[in-house]
């Protein structure tokens, strides 16, 4: 019973200085996205890869050898 | 093999008629039970009728289902005594889970950690059946019996092989049946704590939560728990894994292995494995009952401390935040958030509660790993 | 290694044609055949590619691929050796399972019961082989042989693995194959034993099943199973589960997963792990051209008691059941009913056989798991 | 040879036995379903839970949800 | 447990930060770093995200999630020890592979065995590193090293597994880690070695591929294996075997099982097994730099080798051949071919080599499975 | 060093005969399989079994059971 208590003072203690602190933690997080993000808004970001350029060669890869293979459907 | 008499009579002594004891039939009744509940009143099916099933398959006698060369005896040393199947499905839950609600209100996390009251009221409460003959229960006992409390099935399970074994049947069924409960054990207490003014309090929308800071969430998450709580790690790190998974966008293949495929095979294996552990003779003792009942008084200490520390949050927000959706904390997902919601309904027919209490909601489960990762670390694992 | 010389002669030792035995090469071409006849033939695809492909790999020299530490040796050695594989398998044969027209017309169970007779009588034919030199078949063995009349698969294995785990290999081929080839076996049976004016018999539609009776079916044939016979739990307890999952209807996740990725995962390994039994040493032998002729007769026994049941129920019904659906009995689920409508076509070209040969088709897989329990409980398993 | 033919009579006895009871029971479960759905269907049975109302909560939900996040389609 | 203090003391000893040593720190940061470039810079995230997430899980003090009693632990020893874990994702392999291309140009094969140049100059690097003082690779360490040149995730894993454990941690980095960095490393040493001309050469187009040429392939693949090469069988045999359930077109069930769930299960738990290999003790050494260091010119070696074929069959097919498809040998698929096809476009604007570079690309895995076998064949296994 | 250089030496040219012997092989399995499905082609293949029988059985099975059963919509 008197571990009992102390568990649950300690257990408590813990479980609520964790969440208290992933809800600071979480915070700061946001908040740093944020300000990362305004900016990548306003600079213009740039994304790394270009997707559009793969699509377009993918796409016209597609083309071609449909139109390379008529006979076969 | 001498006379067609010595065959009969051998077939005779393989019968279940010849060799069924009252405690297997009456546990195969539980499995029925179980069944009935799960596929009558719909009470949390996807693990009870494995469960149910598991329960019946078990109690046959000479089969040897959950014996060591049995097919549930092999799931159950192959995924539950190896802590397996919890933290798989754990993943699953990750993968399932949006944390948008928790990261646009964090502070809702408090109702989370309030709740996890349940979990050492519950302890306490086991340690002091013992002073009742007949009860034994020693500290790892009720630390196992006690983290019924944080309504999380995975949870009571990982924690139960860890720390009592032997009591594991026990603990899955009251955790389950409470969890499927809570649609009936939780209105009347939010009622009794709050007043209709505090229940008719309408929320903000939640804010926009980036694909960004959904992604960092996880990975938060684990670090505080690798620096703080290491024993928590390995649930904390499938849940956030499996959370990572789905939300950093690049690997759906994989996030819809781990939302589908992935927990529905481990739901059926776990549910059979922890109804291979209803047999009679583990299960039909003194200990059950303490344990069913302490169990529901830890579901009940969960929910009124999650309201309370809501009402706290009422005050302290001026007005702002509705205490209904602290009952949530306990977990239970995401039963508790829509019984919040249809117990919010009552006192105003257009104050929908359902996304803010996800955000407790979800906080639930974080909460009851945290716990566990202390139960393990000072009661040993 | 001292030399380039001494390199070369080390690779070439490693050679399949320095190690290939005439048995390997054989048993090689025993693998292709079963996937010219699965994927030209289309017999039994589902596990006879695996199969094959298994058969191919286990008999690679040097490889070792079925050896304690290859991959085919494991999964033998986690599903098949534990009985995990066809018991998964019969969970998603049951989820799989439509039992409706059973329920509607239970008495065609009685043609599933006519239908076992292939197996005891296979058993004394294994026991009698033994009066010619080089037989030397154990009770057990004898029993292991006479399921393939079952017309089984999962249960042929899973007795094959507990009471013969030597002639498993040829069992499981035996089983299959003649499974694939039920069109070619039953029909001139079928018309053999019955006249035209029989073959020509309608039967009224099938009364509506309500979903209620559904689930109350495999709660109804498992209880029944644990009060009389609970040897055939195993089998019965994962046919009815699967079937549970599926007609219960809460629980929609876990049945689509145990009809599709548990199934076909298992379908696979299961393939494999028996292939791996198709070694050239164990295979190769009198044992087996007497397991796959007692197979043969098995499944033309069993086909002929289920029609002669078939004509008893048409003089008893006063020629309400066509005889034909006896052929069914056998199990070989579907195969087993599209032969009983096609032939039942032959002779009046508007009579649909194919919903009430369902009948007695399930009714098959219920009476061989019956007849497996008795094998297990007298035999000894 | 006479162990099988022993086996035989047990077995496809067992068989018939254990099918023909099934055949029974099968009929006695099927009749008390059939008058209990009857006295249910009579009587107007209740089915406990209520699913229109979950719906409509979830639905209502949705459609708040929606109404107030405009801004992100 | 004697006071609050001593539990409070009890309960710090568990935390991260009294037991965190620097090592596992940085192989968390190692850990994020690769989830990093998985995420953000998508580099082959299917295999990062779970391995970066695993290697942050095992280097997390206390909670011995890599130990044998712990979940990473548990998989790499069912999975990774046995070889399961690779063997299985090769049958995805071969499951999601169309060879067509190959088939339709076989003497691209000569580009996937040119590019295995890469695998055998490495393991000559590795024993010259010995060299260097605090380098000592025994010939089965620079054969498990060498194999990063093959492209092919897992290949390297099974090679490593078996020849190398202790490096497999450092080998599997290398190999995925080189793999995402293709369109990085290859385009230069493309450029380089060929002529504007050479580049702008467009080929005809492919034949059609009757179903089947696309059934006899796999067989064929695995029939020569058995003659000739038997060590390399595990390995074949399961490629053409998920190949075979693919093109056979009766198996559909089991083909898709093969190319999602069994894949995507396999690919999550592979990637954690391999991040438990990345704990600071083991991995954070002298070697792992030399294996870093030359598993990049592993892969530049194959590809200038690749190329340099490629140049030959321009010259021998009278410049019918573009030399830069033999980039794509090195196997890596489908990147490389991608690669390719970037760089072609280079030189011509309506020049598309995908297709021509699939050959070469699919050959590059045979080719790799096939220096695999004579690693073990030679090196032993 | 040697044993590198030796071990190259055998395996690059395992790697090139095993695959030069495949090229061959493919080859050959090719020619084989157009020359078969030309005489198939050319002779009317037989498919062996009849797909449009099993279709037709199992159709008109549906819809007489469709017709049977009106009541259940
Ligand atoms: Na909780
Ligand atoms: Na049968
Ligand atoms: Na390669």
């Amino acid at each position: 019973m008197g571990q009992g208590l102390q568990l649950m003072a300690l257990g408590m203690g813990t479980v609520f200085l964790f969440l208290g602190l992933l809800i600071a933690v979480i915070g700061v997080v946001s908040r740093t996205i944020h300000a990362f993000e305004q900016k990548a808004v306003d600079g213009g970001a740039e994304t790394g890869i270009n997707h559009d350029d793969l699509l377009e060669v993918i796409t016209a890869a597609v083309q071609q050898y449909r139109s390379d293979h008529p006979r076969h459907k | 093999m001498s006379s067609f008499t010595d065959l009969m009579q051998q077939l005779w002594l393989t019968t279940g008629i010849a060799n069924c004891s009252w405690g297997q039939a009456l546990m195969m009744g539980v499995g029925l039970l179980l069944l009935y509940l799960a596929i009558v009143k719909q009470f949390e099916p996807l693990l009870l009728v494995p469960m149910g099933f598991g329960a019946v398959l078990s109690n046959i006698p000479i089969a040897e289902i959950s014996g060591p060369d049995g097919l549930l005896g092999i799931l159950y040393q192959a995924g539950v005594e190896t802590e397996m199947f919890p933290l798989i499905i754990f993943m699953g839950v990750g993968a399932l889970t949006d944390f948008g609600a928790l990261i646009a209100m964090p502070r809702t996390l408090m109702l989370g950690a309030a709740a996890q009251f349940g979990i050492f009221t519950t302890l306490i409460g086991a340690l002091a059946l013992n002073f009742i003959p007949g009860f034994h229960f020693t500290l790892a006992n009720a630390a196992a019996i006690g983290i019924i409390g944080g309504a999380d099935g995975p949870t009571a399970i990982f924690i139960a092989s860890k720390l009592s074994p032997d009591l594991l049947g026990a603990i899955a069924v009251a955790a389950y049946s409470y969890m499927a409960l809570v649609p009936i054990i939780q209105p009347p207490i939010m009622r009794l704590l709050t007043t209709e003014k505090e229940r008719s309090t309408r929320m903000e929308q939640l804010r926009h939560v980036s694909r960004t800071e959904k992604i960092a969430f996880p990975i938060t998450v684990l670090l505080l728990c690798v620096i703080f709580l290491p024993t928590a790690a390995p649930l904390i790190g499938m849940l956030t894994f499996g959370n990572l998974l789905k939300e950093c966008g690049v690997v759906d293949r994989l996030s819809n292995a781990a939302q589908h495929e992935i927990i529905n095979m481990t739901t059926i294996a776990l549910g059979l494995s922890v109804g291979s552990k209803l047999q009679a003779d583990h299960f039909l003792n003194l200990q059950t009952l303490g344990i069913l009942l302490l169990g529901l008084i830890a579901f009940a200490i969960g929910t009124a401390a999650g309201v309370l520390m809501g009402k706290v949050m009422y005050r302290t927000s001026g007005g702002k935040v509705n205490p209904l959706i602290g009952a949530a904390g306990v977990s239970a997902v995401p039963m508790a958030a829509r019984v919040v919601n249809k117990v919010g309904l009552e006192s105003d027919h257009h104050n929908f509660l359902l996304m803010h209490a996800m955000g407790p909601n979800v906080a639930g489960v974080i909460g009851s790993a945290v716990a566990a990762g202390i139960l393990l670390a000072v009661v040993g694992g």
